[in-house]
Formats: structure tokens, C-alpha cells, sequence
């Protein structure tokens, strides 16, 4: 990585111990507490899965009935209500979830042996930690065999058909045309649900729901595609919303590679509750950590909600966040997948320089993070010929900058979710343009007192200023205020606050401790 | 009666250009089927200028066409809710003065479960959209934005608590026609509380048109490239109108 | 039969894209107008995504139009002169030796006031085209190019005069149907001296399709793409059969 | 213009010695010569114009009748001959126009008093020399007035449906779109016409012919169209082909802007006779000189027809040669369209650098000069979305190199002609892409042993080499064992040589001289 752009390593770090200081506050308070999601997350993990005959899902089923039973139980934990009647009924996790569908309730035992309960936990932690691992490991000896088979950077294309037979063969022929990374698109909404719905589905808007079944028949799918192409396929899902761990949960089991999962997202695009998401990412991200799990994070948004020139800051002070809250939760530097965005008006002066310039920014300053960058939507319009003209101008910033994780705009962003031909287009220009630009990136330099210098000196200099701003004012309160993405958000309002769950001191979660001793978190 | 077709490099030469997937394998076969269908379609002449796969099974072709079709011009009744007689954000506020006389109320939102904000707020917030002030800025209205994902129930309650003269609703995401059954169960619920008439109803996004928006009960529709001065020179002319 | 419709992202979800101008000023109801005209076409739904004024009088569309009509791609017959079944460059000096057992003669020549040499180029010069060697690097055959610009007239004196197997001719400038008339005149030309049966008469192209050369009394036509071992693999079975 | 690839200057001033020496021969040749057409050009600038019955012009009327008359009768120059019928008959130019045209022979006039003939020969090239100059000062005027309100590179469009009159409409529509120079198409073949057609034409194959009415047509439909806009049109023609000097003739007239001129496109690329056309490029250039006419001249010819990559020496050395004769011609840098193209194979590794390294080559070789850069075509195919983003990277390296005077890629190149649709795109994306990398030029440096740096390196050590095996060979040896473009001319052999004229001892051209006077010639 060569720097060009001779950013002041001192205000660099200053950003990062104001990212530091700012979260402080925020992890003291996700320390003392659990969610509904967390618990069912926790469950997943231990087994839990199938859903009853109305579709509510067995985790779902058992964090209601032991909140049901007793509005404080959740306190102690949802793993030792669960295990306990897995010890006391003697039978396998399937046998106890088809129970527990059929109208069996956890909370009907008493509590057993705890000796007894924590060993069987222990049992499950460690067969749950295994699997997980051992996906993990397949996935590293995959990209080691077919190491320099993929685009660099990683081609990112997505399929929403709403329907995961569709999905699936819309994602091989995506592969086929060169994609190095599938994301299956939800359905509009999912991250409202808070449950994940079960099974195979073929009925989403917009996108396809994220099932367990949904991702153990894609990753079958882009499995087999990779074979034939001898290139490592990546498969994508969303872990935002109000099941944030339990979709991160699923990831890890059914070896997804890749996870949207962002640490203000539900906050400010979603209207979720700030304490429970908070709560929630840091879960999630535990996972993704140990299970290898790069994370996308979602700055682009800032940009397609508000102006993308005069809020760029917005993305790196966002970045930072995102950073530090990773770095908490134990999931290193390479995982990091941080989000920024190609949005600028099409019809500023300079637009491209003021682009590059942030997209260096970011390759400098996070240098070993697979940066994901967002090609252009926003001004996308039903020119389909402009917006080919916008999309090749992306594609060649983001090999000029080096980038990690592309994702490929598609001519027909405002018009319709990508048509199968829409997407080879998006491939075959991405090929094209940066095949063609290859050593820019190593041939170019800048003019230090010139635009792209100057622009990416003036947005580390406004980042720094906001997060001053953000520091000063605390983050929940800042969150209130509409200080991020000019949306203001009630600490207690937004959905799925009632859902938030204080540790009790007896609070018991062997999962969580089991993945906090494996990535060596001390809290 | 003034006969139109599509215009290439000379007047009714009839060239239009046309591109689509055929579940088809790429090759001569394939280039021929798409020839034999855009001939179909009752074009006079098709070449099929390139085609390239998508998969073993998939490919696509571009094709330009030669139609000999046309259309009587001035038969053609525009669907769209002309933005071109429209009064600026000043000429508004005056009408309002002369015409109406008190405060027009207007409140909107993105409803349902689409997330879209950033059109709903072109129209209502301050900053407004590409140099067009939104509604909030107007001295002589008073303008409630409550966001999106609002559900269809707690718009109208809102609409009747601030006594509003109009409700403006946005839908963006049009996937399996989610925003025909959520604009559909807003004026059903309307109607079933019996309000309907009280408000001029408008509904707006990418791909709402004029003709869909009546169609569904609504006063009217405004689609990509509405600015609030369209909209409130409609919404203040109605209500003078209907006084 | 196998029914195949176009395919955006369903199957015969019958999804095509469109563009095309129109002698009419841009707006609303050019958009009309342009929308009819796409369902005149018996698109059962369309959508004109955007549009654009070319001057004050002319005005651009892109559209996307769903159709229901379909092909059976079985009854489907390419048109072109297939390329899956060539030999390589080996292959058919192999066959030469063994069917014809001496030297083939080609000439060849871009004619008319063509002055595209780069296809016809392609095909005989020695470096070929996108690593497919021209005729003249093949052992077993002798190829002469008169390049371009050149009469018919001259090119059949000279095909008469080196004994030539085939002759090979390039058009690439279509406008006005020039390459029909001037393909027309050279057959003519060989039909008045009465020379047309000594030779295989290639014809080749971007715009030429096998179809139109045998119609206008060419044995065969080669299109975009094609290399210099199809029209050798061609040449050399056609001779082998004509002994 | 700044210096940013560090070309050894000696070696630079090396080349345009190699290209004096290369032409100093030919120089010698020309300065012998007449042709018919530099007859007929003098002849039409005396005021020949119309034609006969069967469309022959009058100029080759005249001409044809010296030569029938006495084979060796134009050494002494047609201009006598046809001054000489008009002080006997005392009638205007157009009587004795008409005259012509209705059979009469000027041969069939003994030669008179010629003092008088000299004196009236004088009172027409006077008459003729104003009403060019006239022009130029037109021209000049009207770009002060509306200084600022041209785009930077020219934005160069062609029309070409061969019908004068649906040409003007195109036109019209095109500069509303933002075009600011317009060109119009020959029909196909036209130069290898010895005669320029008569009147205003609608029916071209690919083009439309190049007449002096079809010039004052669109010259006037242009000049409407600006005053609109507020911005010069800019008018193109073809001065290429068996007719250079009269057509160009016919343009200083009818106040074109831009002539299609290259000193050897006639002999490499339409089997013109290479003397005919050396002789004819001189007096053409004499007249564009003094009309201040930008020439164009044909290097990308050399690419479409050879590997634009390992010929790109070629177009160089060309570049050179059409300086050096163009300087010869009294012709100034700042009217030298010098031409280059962006014709890379799209799949080749780096080809983005390597047509940036070109690009940037030119303009710092050739400071002063309106160089003119052509799209891609060749590898234009009928993938009209590839070809967008094709055309987006030229119009990109163009604005990034500061390009003079950009000709249009259509995204329908390898189709048809231009529709007025495929124009506008054309605009629309050069206006975008060159509006949003605006500032590249002078923002962004090349590593000194970089990519960009070494191509362009390399290139002019080639271009050194190939002059200097042409300056050994000699010119007309080496257009004759096929050193240029791979063609081989051999040297009596082509179109037109017949029409070659040597100077007589008692040659007599005052239009020549007049001109030679003005620029300052000696030679
Ligand atoms: C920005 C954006 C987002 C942002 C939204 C951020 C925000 N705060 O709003 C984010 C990233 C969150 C997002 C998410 C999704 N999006 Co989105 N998004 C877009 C995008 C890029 C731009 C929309 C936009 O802001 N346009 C600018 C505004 C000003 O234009 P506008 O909305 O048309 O508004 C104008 C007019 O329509 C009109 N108008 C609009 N509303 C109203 C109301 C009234 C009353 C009036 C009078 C006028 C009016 O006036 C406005 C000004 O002229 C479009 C693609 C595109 N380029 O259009 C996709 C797009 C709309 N999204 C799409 C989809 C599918 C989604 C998702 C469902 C994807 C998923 N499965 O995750 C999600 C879920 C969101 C949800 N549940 O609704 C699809 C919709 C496809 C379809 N036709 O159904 C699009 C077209 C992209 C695509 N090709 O797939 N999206
Ligand atoms: C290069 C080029 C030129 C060069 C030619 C240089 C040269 N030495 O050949 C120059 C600049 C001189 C030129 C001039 C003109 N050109 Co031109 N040119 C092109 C261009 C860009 C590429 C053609 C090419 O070389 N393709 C590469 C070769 C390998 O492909 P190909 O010719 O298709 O050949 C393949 C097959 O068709 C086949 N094939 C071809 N011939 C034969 C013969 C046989 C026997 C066989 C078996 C196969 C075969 O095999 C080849 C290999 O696969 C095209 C646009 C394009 N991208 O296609 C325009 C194009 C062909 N030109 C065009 C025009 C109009 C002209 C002019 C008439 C313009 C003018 N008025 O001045 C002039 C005049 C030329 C004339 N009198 O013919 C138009 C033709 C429109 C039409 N359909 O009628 C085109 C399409 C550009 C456009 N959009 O306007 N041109
Ligand atoms: C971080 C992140 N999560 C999730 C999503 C979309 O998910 P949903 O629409 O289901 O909230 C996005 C899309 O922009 C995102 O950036
Ligand atoms: C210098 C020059 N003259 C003329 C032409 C074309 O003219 P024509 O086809 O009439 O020879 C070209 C086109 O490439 C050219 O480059």
C-alpha cells in the first residue's frame, strides 16, 4: 500500500481514540445486557431450530414461554431453561425442538442438577464452536487451493427474486459470469420481523427471505458452481435488523462468508430501538469473528439519504464506529469490511476526483480492511446508457483505489431489481474497465496541494470535528439529536426496545463465554 | 391527425433499438429465434446485432427493428399530472391567500413497510429537492412529514387529529405490486371510517403514475421528477375548488 | 415443441428493453404517445423508464415491455453457415491432401467502392485474425488478395486467369443496399460470360448473412466472427463434393 | 501545459529533423508540380463554378479543353487561359461560366495582351483573397464574442445521412445538443472522383457529396443554430481524395472551419498516386493556411487498418510528417489537427494506461497544435452497452490529456451510421465524463518509471527508428515497399497520376503566388 495522499498520521490515530472514547460509554452498557434475539441466538447455537405449525420458530417459542412464565427469568439467561429440559427429557435437541413445537414448554421443569445442566451446555458449546470451526476451515483450505482465482477486487453481485429456486439459478449463471461473491437479497422488511421465519420460501418482496434452509440450499448451489469454476464462491446474507445474532448464528452454521452487518443501521435506516441494536451487533459480531465471517457495514446509506458530497464525512466517522465496535467484539482488521459509496451528483465538477479522493481516503486509513465499496444508485436513473457511463466511472475508482469488495451497479438501478442480463452487463463492464486500468492504482500519484490531496485532507478535518461533536454530546444522546444521517431517534423509542434484557447477576451464557475465551475477549 | 413512428437518421424510417434474455444457448439458433420473435412483435425487418451468453442456457441479444406501426399523435391524451402550468413556491402562497385564506395542512409519508424516505422528504422537507423548496418552507402551509414505514391506521389517525387538507402518500417499492395493495387498503380504510371525502388524497413515487393513482381512488399521482410546487399548486387549486 | 419467451429474471416473464426516438417534443405526452406505440406492438405492459428532448422537435425513450408472444425454438433453422463443425487450420490441409490432392486456389478481394480491407484482411492475409491464421499461411493453398476498392470486373478477370477454386468477396459499407447492388452486378457479370459454375462463390461481411449471399446467387455468406478455417473447412467439402 | 512524462527534448527535436530530411525530397517534387485539380482549384478561386448539362464542373471543362487542346498546355497553368477568354469576351465570370458550360472551348481563344490578362488576374485574386479573409475575420469575430462557450476538448459530431437537406436537421439537433463541430460525411467514394459534383445533392451512400452548394446549406444552418446558442459552429469537411486543393477551395469560400487534410491518407488508404497527392496536400494547405482553417489529419487510419498497439509508432512519426509539411504549406501549429485515436484491443492488460501515455504524448510533443483524438471503432461491436463504456474511457483520456478537438464515439459504431439518438448519447456522456474528471489533468502525476511514462517512451524511441529506416529508404521508396500502414504503393501506380502536371518554365498561377505572398512562403 503505497500512501498518497499524506494524511497526518497523528489525526488519523486521534480519530480512532475519539472512535474509542465515544463507544466506551455504549460497550459499558451492552456489557450489562442481553436481548430476546441474543437469547434465541444462544439457543440457535445449542440446537434450537424448526418452528410450530403457525411458524413461530422453536426460539422464538421458548424465549416467550420463559418470559411468559416470568417476566425477569430472561435475566438468567435462555440457554439454561432450554438445556435443563434437555437434560431432564433425556432425548436429542431434534426430539426436545419437535416437543417444544408442539406445545411444550421449557419453563414446565423445574430446574435440575446445575453440575448436570452445565455439563451438557458445555457439551453443546463445544459441538456448536467445532462446526463452526471446521466451516471456517473448509473455507480457508478452498481459497488456499484455488488462491488467485478471484477478481481482486472480489466481484459482488446480488439476486432478489423472492424466490430461493430462482435465486439459485440466477446466482450460478451470476458466478459463471464471473461473480466472487452472491448476496441474496431480503425480502423488504425482514429486518422488522423479529423472528426469523423457517424453511425453504419462495415469496418475498424484493428480495428472498433469510431462512436457515434458504442459505444451506444456496451455499449447496454456489458450492457446486465453484467447483466446475475452480474459484471460491462467496455467499452473502443480511444481519441487520431485530435478529441481528440469530441470522449471524445461522451464517456461521450454514458457512456463509459474508454478513451486512452494520452497528447503527437498524438505528438510523430502520427505526430499531439504539440500546437493543447496540446490544445486538456486538453478539453477532462475536460470531462472525469466530467464525471468519467478513462483515459489510453499511455507510453507503448515510450517503443515499443525505447529500453525498457535503455528509462524506459522515462515512468515515461511521467507519471508525464500526471499526472500534468490531474490535470489541473481537473480530480483526481483515474482517472489517467497511462500507463506503460512489453517490455523488453526477453533475459536480470534478465528481470523479472528489470520488477517488475518498476511496484512496478510506484504502489509506484502514489498510488492511477488505473495504467494501457501493457503486451508484441514487442518481441512477432510467437512462440506462448514462447509468453505464456512471458504472464504468465506478468500476475504474475502485481499481485505481484498490478496493476490496465490489459490488456491481447495475444499468437498471432505478427501474427494477437486476434482470439476469443486467447483471452479466454489470460483470462484463467491471472485467473490461479494470483489466484496463490495472496499474493505476501503482502508476499514479497526486498533486499534494491538488484537488484529490485537498479533498481527502478536508474530510478527515470535518470527520474529526463531528466526532468531537459526538464525543462532547455522548453518543445516545447524540444519536437523539439527529446528529448521524439527519434522522433523530428517542433513546427508549424505535422498535424492539421491549425486547432489551438486563443480565441479572446470575446471568448465564456459556456461549457467549465460550466465543469470548476463543477470541480472547476480556468483556 | 398527425401519424408518428420512431425516428432513427430519417423521417418514419420506423428504427427502434431493442434488447432481452432468451432461455436459450448462444449461437446461430439462438440469434435466429430472437430475429424470428422481435418479427413477431410485427416488425418489418430485425437484425440481430449481438448476442452473448449468460450461462450454458442463457443468452442475450440487442436487435434494432424496422416498425412500419405508428400512432395518431394527436389522439394521445398525456397521462401524467402536467408539472408544465405548475405556479413556484411564491405563486402558491399568494393563492392561498386570495383563494383559500387560512393555513392549508398537509401530511405525508412513506407507508407500509417501504423504507424510502428520500422522495417524501423531496417534497415535504425544508431543503426540498434540485432547487425546489419542499412544503415545509411554505409560509402559508403547515406540513407534517411523519416518515416511512408509517402504517396506512396511524397516518389517517394523525390526518384526522391535525385536521389535515390533505395526505400525501409515497410508495417506492412496487415489487409483486405491494404498492397497489398497500395504496388500495389506505382508501379502503378510508372509506371504512367514512373520512375519504374529507381529504385531497395524492400519492407519489418512481413509479406511480397519474392514471394508476385515480385508478385506486386517489385525487391524483405524481411520479419521478414531481417537486413540491407541482404538488401544492394541485392540492391549493383543489381545495379552492372544492370550497 | 419448446416455447421460449424473453426471460428478465422469471421464467417467460416476457421482460424486453427498448429505446427509440420520436419526431415529437419531449414530456408528458410524448411519453403517452411512446407507450402506445410499444403496445401497439403487442406488448401486454410497458413502461417508459425515461425519456430525453433530442432538440425541440425530436425526443428519446427507453422503455421495458412485458410480452406474452413466444417461438417454438425447435422449428427455429439457423441461418448461418454454422461454424460448430470447422476443421482447424491442420485439419484441412489434411483433408486437401487426402480428398483434392493438389493446391486450392483462392482470390479474393474487398470490391465496388468498399474500402474496408481489415475483414477481408482477416480472412487471407497471413496473421489471420484473433489467433486464427489467414488463407495464406496454409500449406495446401494459394491466396491471392486484391484488397479493396476493387471492380468486379477485374477481380473475375483475375479469378479466370489463376484458375481459382473460389472466389471470396467482402462488403462491408450496407448503406443504400450498396453491397446488394454491387453483389447483384457480380454475378451477373459471371453469369454473362458463363463462367458462374467454375467457381464456389463466398461472400462475407458484418452485415452479411449466409441467407442473403445465397439469395443473391453466392454459394454461401460468412458474418461477423467468422475465421479463416470456416471458410476454408466450407470451401474445401464444397470442392471435394463438386468432383 | 505541464511537462509530466519527462521526453527527452533532444530526441524530440531529433524527430522533427528526421521528418525535414525525410521530406525535403518530396518538397523539391512539389515545388515542380501542378495537377489538374490545383488547376481546377485556381480556376475556382478565379470564379469557374456551375457545370454542364451532363454535370461536368466547369473547371474540368476548361481544364479537360487545355489538355485536349495541347497535351502540354497546362505546364504553362490553366489561370490563362480562362482570364484570358474572360478579358476577350468583357463579360462577368458567370457569363463566361455559362458560357463554358454551354460548350464553349477557351482554347479556341488565341492568347491576347498579357498585361491585361495579368491585371485582370490580379483583380481576381484580390477579389478572392478578400472574401476568404473576409471570413477568417467572420470566423474570428464570432469566437471573441462568445469566448468561453465552446466545450474544451470541441465536442466534433458527423452527420451522414446523404441527403443535404436531412444533414442540415441532424446538424441543427446535434449542435442544440452541444456539439460544436459538425461534420459532414462524405458519400462513400467520393474522393476517388477527379471532379467536385455541382449543387445541392440528397443522395449519398454513408455520406453526402461534398458540393460548394451543400457547403453554403449547412454553413448557413449552422451560422442559425449558433446565433441561438450563442456558440460557434464549427463546419468540417474532407479536403482528402483527387480534389484536395479545390475542395479546399470551395471551403475557404463558403467559410468552413475544419478540413479532413492528411498529406498521405490519399496514397496509403485510397490507392491515390503518392506524387498526385504530395503535390495536391501543398497547394490545399497553402489555402487552408491562409483561411485559417483547421486541417485534420488521418492518423487513426493507421490503426484501424493495423494493431493500434504495436503500430502506435506509426501514428507518431505520421504526426511529424504532417507537421512538417503542413509547416511547409505555411500552415501554424494552432491550425494543425494533428490526429491521433483510441483503438486498443478493450482486452488488452493496461490499455487505459497505454492510451493515457499516448494521449499525453501528443499533447506534449505537439503543445500548440488542436489535436485531434478519434473514438474507438474497430473494436466497436454490435454490444452496445460495452460500447458505452468503451466510448466513457476515451472521453475520459481525452479531457485527462487535454485533448483539442474530440470526435464523438457512437455507441452504434459498428452498426449503422449515426442515429440522431446515438448522438445525443454521444454527447451526454462525453459532457458528463469530461465535467466530472475536469481538474484530472492538472491534479494527477506519473511515476517516473512507471507504465505511462515508459509506453510513451517507448513510443518515440520506435517512431525514432521507423524515421530513421524512411529518411535511408526514401520517402517514395518507402511508401512503395509498403513501410506506411503495410500497404505497398508503387510509385506511378494509383489513382490520378495522370492528372500530374509538371511545371512549365513559363508556369503562371498568381493565385499560387498571391497566396505564397501572404503566408510568406519562399518555396
Ligand atoms: C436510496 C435507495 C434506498 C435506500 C433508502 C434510503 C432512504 N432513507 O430513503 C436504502 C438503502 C435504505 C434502500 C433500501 C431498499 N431498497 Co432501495 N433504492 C434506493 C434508490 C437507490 C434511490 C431512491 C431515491 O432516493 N431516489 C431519489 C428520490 C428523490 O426520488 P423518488 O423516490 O422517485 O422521489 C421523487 C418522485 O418519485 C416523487 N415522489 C416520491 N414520493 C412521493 C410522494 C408524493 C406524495 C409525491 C407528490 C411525490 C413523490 O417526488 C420525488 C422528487 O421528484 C433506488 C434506485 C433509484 N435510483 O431510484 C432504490 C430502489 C427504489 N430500492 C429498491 C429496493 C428493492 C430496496 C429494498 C427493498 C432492497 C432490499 N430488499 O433490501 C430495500 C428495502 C427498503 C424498504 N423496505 O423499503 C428497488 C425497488 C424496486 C421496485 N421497483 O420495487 C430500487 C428501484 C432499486 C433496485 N433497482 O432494485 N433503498
Ligand atoms: C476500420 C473502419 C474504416 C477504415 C477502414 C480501414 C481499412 N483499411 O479497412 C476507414 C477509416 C478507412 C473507414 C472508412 C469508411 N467507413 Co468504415 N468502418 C471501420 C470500422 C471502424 C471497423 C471495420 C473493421 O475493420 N472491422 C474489423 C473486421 C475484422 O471485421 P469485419 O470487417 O466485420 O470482418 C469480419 C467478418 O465480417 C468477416 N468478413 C468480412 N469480409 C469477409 C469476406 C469474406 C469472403 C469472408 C468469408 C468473411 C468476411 O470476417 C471478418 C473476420 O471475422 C467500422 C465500424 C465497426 N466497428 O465495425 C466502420 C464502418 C464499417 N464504416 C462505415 C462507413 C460508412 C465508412 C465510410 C463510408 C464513411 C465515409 N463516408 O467516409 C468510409 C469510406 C470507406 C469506403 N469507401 O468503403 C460504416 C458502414 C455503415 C454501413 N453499414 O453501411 C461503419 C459500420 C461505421 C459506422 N457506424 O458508420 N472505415
Ligand atoms: C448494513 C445493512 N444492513 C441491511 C441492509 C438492508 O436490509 P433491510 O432492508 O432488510 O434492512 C442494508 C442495505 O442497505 C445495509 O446497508
Ligand atoms: C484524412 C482523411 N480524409 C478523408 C477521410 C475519409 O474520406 P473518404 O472516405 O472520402 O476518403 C478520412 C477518414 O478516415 C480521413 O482520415
Amino acid at each position: 500500500m503505497r500512501n498518497k495522499l499524506n494524511l497526518p498520521a497523528d489525526r488519523v490515530a486521534y480519530a480512532r481514540s475519539l472512535a474509542e472514547r465515544i463507544t466506551a460509554p455504549v460497550q459499558d452498557f451492552i456489557d450489562g445486557h442481553s436481548s430476546v434475539t441474543v437469547e434465541r441466538a444462544t439457543l440457535r447455537l445449542a440446537g434450537a431450530d424448526g418452528a410450530n405449525s403457525d411458524g413461530v420458530p422453536v426460539p422464538n417459542l421458548v424465549v416467550d414461554r420463559i418470559r411468559a412464565a416470568d417476566p425477569t427469568a430472561l435475566e438468567d439467561g435462555a440457554t439454561l431453561r432450554y438445556v435443563n429440559a434437555l437434560v431432564k427429557t433425556g432425548g436429542t435437541v431434534q426430539a426436545l425442538n419437535d416437543k417444544i413445537a408442539a406445545g411444550f414448554d421449557v419453563t414446565s421443569m423445574s430446574l435440575g442438577d446445575r453440575k448436570a445442566i452445565e455439563a451438557k451446555a458445555d457439551e453443546l458449546v463445544a459441538a456448536s464452536l467445532r462446526r463452526v470451526k471446521e466451516n471456517r476451515g473448509f473455507r480457508e483450505g478452498k481459497l488456499e487451493e484455488w488462491k488467485g482465482r478471484n477478481n481482486s477486487p472480489l466481484l459482488y453481485l446480488i439476486v432478489a427474486t423472492g424466490n430461493i429456486y430462482e435465486d439459485v439459478k440466477q446466482a450460478a449463471a451470476a458466478a459463471e459470469q464471473g461473480a466472487d461473491v452472491i448476496a441474496v437479497i431480503r425480502t423488504t422488511a425482514q429486518s422488522l420481523l423479529d423472528y426469523v421465519p423457517y424453511g425453504a420460501t419462495t415469496e418475498g418482496f424484493g428480495g428472498t427471505f433469510a431462512t436457515q434452509e434458504n442459505f444451506r440450499i444456496m451455499r449447496a448451489a454456489l458450492d457446486e458452481v465453484g467447483e466446475k469454476q475452480r474459484r471460491y464462491i462467496r455467499l452473502t446474507n443480511y444481519a441487520s435488523g431485530l435478529c441481528m445474532p440469530e441470522i449471524a448464528a445461522m451464517g456461521a452454521v450454514e458457512r456463509l462468508d459474508m454478513m451486512l452487518n452494520d452497528s447503527m443501521y437498524g438505528i438510523l435506516f430502520r427505526d430499531i430501538n439504539m440500546y437493543r441494536t447496540f446490544v445486538d451487533q456486538k453478539f453477532s459480531r462475536m460470531i462472525n469473528a469466530y467464525a471468519g465471517i467478513i462483515i459489510n457495514t453499511g455507510e453507503d446509506n448515510y450517503l443515499t439519504t443525505s447529500d453525498a458530497f457535503e455528509k462524506a464525512y459522515t462515512v468515515l466517522a461511521s467507519q471508525f464506529l464500526n471499526e472500534r465496535f468490531a474490535f470489541q467484539a473481537g473480530l480483526e482488521a481483515r474482517f472489517q469490511g467497511l462500507g463506503h459509496a460512489f453517490e455523488m451528483d453526477p453533475t459536480i465538477k470534478n465528481g470523479f476526483m472528489y470520488e477517488l479522493a475518498e476511496a484512496q481516503m478510506a484504502r489509506e486509513i484502514f489498510p488492511e480492511h477488505p473495504l467494501k465499496y457501493m457503486p451508484p444508485t441514487k442518481f441512477m436513473s432510467g437512462d440506462i446508457f448514462k447509468g453505464v457511463a456512471m458504472n464504468t466511472l465506478f468500476n475504474f475508482v475502485s481499481k485505481a483505489t484498490d478496493q476490496g469488495i465490489h459490488l456491481l451497479g447495475m444499468l437498471t438501478e432505478a427501474i427494477h431489481t437486476p434482470f439476469m442480463m443486467d447483471r452479466f452487463l454489470a460483470v462484463d463492464n467491471a472485467r473490461y474497465v479494470m483489466n484496463y486500468v490495472d496499474g493505476f492504482y501503482d502508476d499514479i500519484e497526486f498533486k499534494q496541494d491538488g484537488i484529490v490531496v485537498g479533498r481527502a485532507h478536508q474530510v478527515l478535518k470535518e470527520t474529526i470535528d463531528f466526532m468531537e461533536l459526538v464525543e462532547k454530546t455522548g453518543m445516545f444522546d447524540a444519536i437523539e439529536q439527529g446528529l448521524f444521517a439527519e434522522v433523530k431517534r428517542p433513546k427508549d423509542g424505535g422498535k424492539g426496545f421491549e425486547g432489551l434484557v438486563k443480565k441479572g447477576p446470575a446471568y448465564y451464557n456459556p456461549f457467549e463465554s465460550g466465543l469470548m475465551r476463543e477470541l480472547g475477549l476480556k468483556r | 391527425m398527425k401519424v408518428v413512428r420512431p425516428y432513427g437518421d430519417t423521417m418514419d424510417d420506423g428504427k427502434v433499438q431493442l434488447s432481452f434474455t432468451l432461455p436459450v444457448p448462444d449461437g446461430a439458433k439462438g440469434r435466429e429465434a430472437a430475429r424470428k420473435l422481435v418479427l413477431s412483435w410485427g416488425f418489418k425487418d430485425c437484425e440481430v446485432v449481438h448476442s452473448n451468453p449468460l450461462s450454458a442456457e442463457y443468452s442475450m441479444y440487442v436487435a434494432y427493428g424496422k416498425t412500419e406501426s405508428s400512432i395518431d399523435y394527436d389522439s394521445v391524451v398525456a397521462d401524467e399530472a402536467s408539472a408544465d402550468a405548475s405556479m413556484d413556491m411564491d405563486g402558491v402562497n399568494e393563492y392561498i391567500r386570495q383563494h383559500i385564506g387560512r393555513k392549508v395542512v398537509i401530511v405525508g409519508a412513506c407507508t407500509g413497510f417501504d423504507a424510502h424516505t428520500v422522495g417524501i422528504d423531496a417534497i415535504i422537507n425544508m431543503k426540498g429537492y434540485n432547487h425546489h423548496f419542499g412544503l415545509e418552507r411554505y409560509p402559508e402551509m403547515e406540513a407534517f412529514n411523519l416518515g416511512a414505514q408509517v402504517p396506512n391506521e396511524r397516518l389517517i389517525e394523525y390526518a384526522i387529529k391535525v385536521k389535515a387538507d390533505a395526505i400525501l402518500i409515497s410508495q417506492v417499492v412496487t415489487q409483486k405490486d405491494t404498492h397497489i395493495h398497500n395504496m388500495t387498503e389506505f382508501i379502503e380504510l378510508l372509506e371504512a371510517k367514512g373520512v375519504r371525502d374529507k381529504f385531497i388524497l395524492v400519492a407519489g413515487g418512481p413509479r406511480i403514475g397519474n392514471k394508476l393513482a385515480v385508478e385506486l381512488g386517489f385525487d391524483v399521482g405524481f411520479g419521478r421528477g414531481a417537486y413540491a410546487n407541482d404538488v401544492a399548486t394541485y392540492i391549493v387549486k383543489k381545495l379552492a375548488e372544492k370550497k
